[in-house]
């Protein structure tokens, strides 16, 4: 049988965990096929590794999906791993007695990951709800954790939205604290007014038509995989990962899943709703996604994951 | 490489019939040059284009010629997301500018100390192998750590690109110098700054200016890479934009900006190698060449 | 007639400095070689001789005027031509014996036949011993034997010596000389031959040419009548040797003003 | 660089009493240039550990010594997330020596096409240089769409970093080679190819290897670009790994591997160039020095 | 009693090659030069004259023996010596008239005050007009005498010189003969010249050292006792010249047995 590879965006983030740990309980193995997990920090990278072959399937945000379409090219989500993006606005010690909300971020300096990623719509987002204009502050790429660290205690930014392990990190040490946490589906539908599903694995649709036994064998293990997540406890999981993953800390790391163990699926369904959030984040500010119909049931998939067993 | 520095050494100018005839030999090598230059972009640019018209190369990846003249045409006239583009370019230009001539200098330095003492070349040059083989991209985010995200971050990067380069062949130059003219200056009472300084330096020469043209892409290259890890303007933030949204045409009209800068570079750089090895025999012209 | 086996006709080499100085090396200088002729040429130092001898091997064209070698224009090297340098050009990546055989090598001899070939000449150059030094481990004068070695196992049909026994002792000069002579008339080789020393250029030499100082042109040649085969040290206590030097040297001494 | 090559020119090993000084006094040397050596790591890694001891230092970005001795004891002993130390080394290894023997020779092969032949190092020179600028990481992903995911693309990314250095090398040295060498290898009745391989390139060959000394470590940082890019094994994926976890000893062990990599490579060259140019004198020993 | 110039007390010197072939250079090597002597040494090619001046200058210390000048050992360069190269040593970056004032400018004199003093020296080595020529400009002989003129200037109390006049023509080596006389009576300086011309030798030297072939040693001396100031062109036809001539020829005759 063919190899299959899977881009991971950062194979040791806890927002994809699901991906190694898959590999590490053995279910991807049971499947018998060659699955091929490979660590790329950068999403574009990874999506554009995908769409020129040399991968079949993508771990990474589902936004993507839609903004694919946009650009003309089929992909869904087939296996839907969180239903928030399990990312945080952080603000500096500094700033955390001026900035208490969104609607503070006037004349401000925020950290994102990328301008073009996630971190950087969100924010846009959550700006414009509070009724601040894009043009009212400033966005910083700064890439994720030391760097986005680094940025936080050298004063470059005064706020930022980041992933684990970065918030645990700034958050334990008390250089910065919480402001907008999107890493439990509850905060989040308050924050953005649904869920956001985020972590998937999404593939080119014509791939997936063309191989639908592999995708359903993919769909199960990673359907099985959840369901471990759910039914064991943080420490449990964290076991169960590759001792580098949490070589710094482990109490650190297994805090950090803890608090957002809650963010995955239970069965790897699209929650119904969170299409439509996204869709409505990226119609906002994703110049490629402004003006062009999306036809939202063609980025997802629930197929694989329902008959998965 | 110095394209025009060597002339032909059979006829220069002057006042003969058969001085003219290779006044227009010269001449005509330097037309058959630009048009063979001109021909090849023509033909690869042309293959190209023609190749995504056929679907033989995708153009959401490879963009087409065609698309990456209209990019380049909206940056000039409209300016990019960040600004007018030449505003980018200078600042990338400036982060290269600055990194190239520190880590020219540093390389020159390092190279001619080492290449001078024994026991210092002995204990270090070691560690300047180790150095070299860390990961620029790693470097990159402790520069950040160490520099911040400002435009120190970028130069270092840029410096670390081009120290190696020129350290190595600064150093090989001064132990290929001449132990005859070596001696010789001793003879005549040079001191061993003085051999340094109009011995070794001179010798060296050739070896550093080699070094140098390589190493200005590679400052190029470091000035975006920093940029790649963190900035509010640059060419490097062009080229990670249009990546991030597919813009395949930005990813290559940014690659010609930097492109342009590297040949600029390379023609100020040769104008300075004339200048300094003046005192050189012109290149040996070959029978059959 | 046979045609002579160099004819430089009414040459001119100027060299342009970066600068745009302009020197004149050669003015109007013609010079013809028969076969078979033994060529030596005199001149002070700086008045073209070297520059001379370049452009007959096609290295360094005129600026003016025709070089031809049996009867062609010369465009290229010719592979007839061997010419030992005035400065040093072994290859310092090869030791004494590679040094010799390269020349049959690169003309397709056998690489061990070769050897053999240049086995031989380095006891003839009395290098024997020194097979397998580098160059840098040489003496000026060992060196300057390899380069005579280098060019003679070739046998060329026209020799070009530029002061080729100025770096040995009197013995091994005289050794050279007559190993030099040897091939010359063995195979009826054209030579010419430039020296600085006037009584080496009578023993040697079928005719001397005198040069003039820089811008050089011939000022004078001189038919040298002295029987062969020559027994050069005896030859230069004749008479006939006595004034012929006394000439020459005079013409020279005009040629040089400080 | 070769350290070790430059023997005293006065005394060597022979049978007189000053001789035996004189390797007496090398041996010295050896010793001394080896306590610095150690010394300098030691120093160094010492005031490291103090600074962090101190709290001068961050060890959540800069670490310490000793967690890093102890993430290298862990690996060596239970292996990495993604197998045991040496399969990922192996995996690394393949790709910096398949990536510094492809653009090495590449360099070399074209350096010198493009010394030896004026036309076409006029058009196609312009074109390196440009190549030259493009930033190696944009190159990345070029090369996963061109050669897939596997070894293919970091090797290429590998044969992108050495190719340029060597070039520009292998081209100088061509044309550096002494013209009266030439021009006796001509006369002595070689053809152009003769000519080239052995009279210019053995005339280049000290630049070739010094170029060569420089751009092993840049394989490496290649090859690691690479398995940054997407990897399954490598000293790569370790750092990205270690970066992602905040593991910063993980990250500096990392790059200790690779400097024991890098200083074996080094000393595999040093030992070829002593052997190649086994027919140089010894380096010239200046009083003094 | 006076401490001589240069004291070689017994040198050995030997060369290994990296393949560990061992060369003898010089064998129990020792020589005597008093202070304003000057001293001629022939000897076969390759016999160690270059190595002995290259113990003398320190560039290429002895394998055993002493080496002292004034007295002293030789542990660095003295700068109280002047070497002319066998080989071209002149800076190829820097034009004419700068090679020559490079000498002063080491030893500290006023920029311009060398180049006046230089320029003066381009014109006793005859070089007017080709101050701003780089040595590739130059012929070999004009070359040679740029690397005269820089070792003259610095006026050394000791000179050593390699072959120095044996690319130039008869002429100028004339004219250089007497610019070294000059310089060496002068300035009282001692002098060691290697030559493979034996006229050229006695000519000039108070004493002429006959080197034996390599590993070379002292095979015989020879007091010149000739007249000073001697008109070198006459002195070559009195008796005494032609007698210690033919010795001298014949001691070398023996040491050379290709
Ligand atoms: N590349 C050059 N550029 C400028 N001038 C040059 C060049 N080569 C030679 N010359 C000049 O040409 C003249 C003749 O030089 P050439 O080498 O032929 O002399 P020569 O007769 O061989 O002298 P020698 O006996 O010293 O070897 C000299 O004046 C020299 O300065
Ligand atoms: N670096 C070296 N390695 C090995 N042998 C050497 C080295 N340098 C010189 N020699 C040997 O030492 C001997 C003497 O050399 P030297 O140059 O002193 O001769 P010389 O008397 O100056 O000869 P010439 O008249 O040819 O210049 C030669 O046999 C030579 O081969
Ligand atoms: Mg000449
Ligand atoms: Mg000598």
């Amino acid at each position: 049988s063919d190899k299959i590879t899977i881009m991971v965006g950062g194979i040791e983030k806890q927002i994809y965990l699901p991906a190694k740990l898959a590999e590490q309980l053995g279910y991807l193995k049971e499947t018998g096929l060659d699955i091929e997990l490979l660590s790329e920090p950068a999403g574009v990278n990874a999506e554009t590794e995908m769409l020129s072959g040399a991968a079949q399937g993508v771990i990474g945000f589902y936004d993507h999906t839609i903004d694919l379409q946009a650009r003309g090219k089929s992909v869904q989500s087939v296996v839907q791993f969180s239903q928030a993006p399990g990312e945080v606005i952080l603000v500096s010690k500094a700033a955390a007695g001026s900035v208490k909300s969104p609607a503070d971020f006037k004349g401000r300096t925020l950290g994102v990951t990328g301008l073009g990623s996630s971190t950087n719509f969100l924010t846009l987002y959550l700006a414009a709800k509070s009724g601040i204009k894009s043009t009212e502050f400033t966005t910083l790429p700064v890439g994720a954790g030391s760097t986005f660290i680094a940025a936080m205690s050298q004063g470059k930014i005064e706020a930022g939205m980041t992933t684990e392990p970065t918030i645990s990190r700034l958050v334990h040490t008390g250089a910065a604290s919480i402001l907008v946490d999107l890493r439990s589906p509850k905060e989040t539908e308050k924050a953005l007014g649904g869920t956001y599903p985020a972590a998937c694995l999404y593939m080119e649709s014509a791939w997936v038509n063309a191989h639908k036994p592999q995708v359903q064998k993919l769909a199960n293990a990673f359907v099985k995989t959840l369901r471990y997540i759910r039914t064991h406890s943080a420490k449990e999981i964290a076991d169960k990962m590759p001792a580098d993953y949490y070589a710094s800390d482990k109490q650190m790391y297994i805090a950090a899943l803890e608090s957002s163990k809650a963010m995955f699926t239970d069965d790897g369904v699209m929650p119904a709703n969170g299409p439509a959030t996204v869709l409505g984040v990226l119609n906002a500010f994703d110049k490629s996604v402004q003006g062009k119909s999306v036809n939202l049931a063609n980025t997802y998939t629930t197929e694989f994951v329902k008959a998965a067993k | 490489m110095h394209a025009m520095t060597s002339a032909d050494s059979a006829g220069l100018p002057g006042d003969g019939g058969e001085e003219r005839a290779a006044v227009a030999r010269a001449v005509n090598h330097r037309r058959m040059v630009l048009f063979l230059r001109v021909a090849l972009a023509v033909v690869t640019l042309g293959a190209w284009e023609w190749a995504v018209e056929r679907q033989w190369l995708d153009p959401f990846f490879f963009s087409r010629p065609s698309a990456i003249y209209e990019q380049l045409l909206t940056w000039l006239s409209e300016g990019t997301a960040q600004g007018p583009l030449w505003k980018e370019l200078l600042v990338t230009m400036e982060e290269t500018v600055l990194g190239f001539l520190i880590g020219g200098v540093l390389g020159i330095v390092f190279g001619i100390a080492l290449g001078r003492n024994k026991l210092m070349s002995d204990v270090l040059s070691i560690y300047i192998k180790v150095a070299n083989a860390i990961p620029r991209v790693v470097l990159g985010s402790i520069f950040i750590i160490m520099f911040g995200l400002g435009m120190g971050s970028k130069v270092a990067l840029a410096v670390v690109m081009v120290f190696f380069v020129v350290f190595g062949n600064a150093f090989q130059g001064v132990r290929e110098a001449d132990r005859n003219l070596i001696a010789n200056a001793y003879i005549l009472g040079a001191s061993k700054r003085q051999v340094t300084f109009t011995v070794v330096f001179p010798s060296a020469l050739s070896w550093i200016l080699a070094s140098l043209h390589v190493s200005f892409g590679f400052a190029l290259v470091g000035a975006v890479v920093g940029e790649f890890l963190g900035a509010r303007h640059g060419i490097g933030l062009l080229i990670a934009t249009a990546q991030g949204t597919f813009n395949a045409a930005g990813v290559f009209a940014a690659m010609i900006v930097l492109a342009v800068v590297a040949l600029a570079a390379e023609y100020l750089l040769t104008a300075l190698e004339n200048r300094l090895l003046k005192w050189r025999p012109v290149q040996f012209v070959e029978q059959g060449s | 007639m046979k045609t002579p086996a160099i004819d430089l006709n009414n040459v001119s080499r100027k060299f342009v400095s970066p600068q745009g100085k302009v020197t004149l090396a050669l003015r109007e200088f013609s010079l013809t070689v028969n076969e078979g002729e033994f060529c030596a040429i005199v001149g002070p130092t700086g008045c073209g001789k070297s520059t001379t001898l370049g452009m007959i091997t096609g290295l360094n064209p005129p600026s003016s005027g025709s070089v031809r070698v049996f009867g062609q224009p010369v465009t290229g090297i010719d592979p007839n031509i061997g010419f030992v340098f005035q400065a040093d050009a072994v290859f310092p990546w090869k030791n004494v014996i590679d040094n010799i055989a390269i020349g049959p090598i690169y003309r397709g001899m056998d690489k061990s036949a070769a050897k053999d070939k240049a086995a031989d000449w380095v006891r003839r150059v009395g290098l024997a011993g020194f097979e397998h030094h580098y160059p840098h481990q040489l003496s000026g004068g060992m060196r300057k034997r390899v380069a005579l070695a280098q060019t003679f196992i070739n046998e060329p049909r026209i020799l070009l010596m530029d002061e080729p026994f100025s770096a040995l002792d009197v013995q091994t000069r005289a050794l050279m000389q007559d190993e030099l002579l040897g091939l010359w008339s063995e195979r009826k080789a054209s030579v010419v031959f430039v020296t600085h020393d006037i009584e080496e250029a009578i023993a040697l030499a079928d005719r001397v040419v005198v040069l003039s100082k820089g811008p050089g042109s011939v000022k004078s040649t001189y038919d040298i009548p002295l029987a062969r085969p020559r027994d050069v040290a005896e030859a230069r206590y004749t008479q006939q040797f006595i004034d012929l030097s006394k000439q020459i040297w005079s013409d020279l001494k005009d040629e040089v003003q400080v």
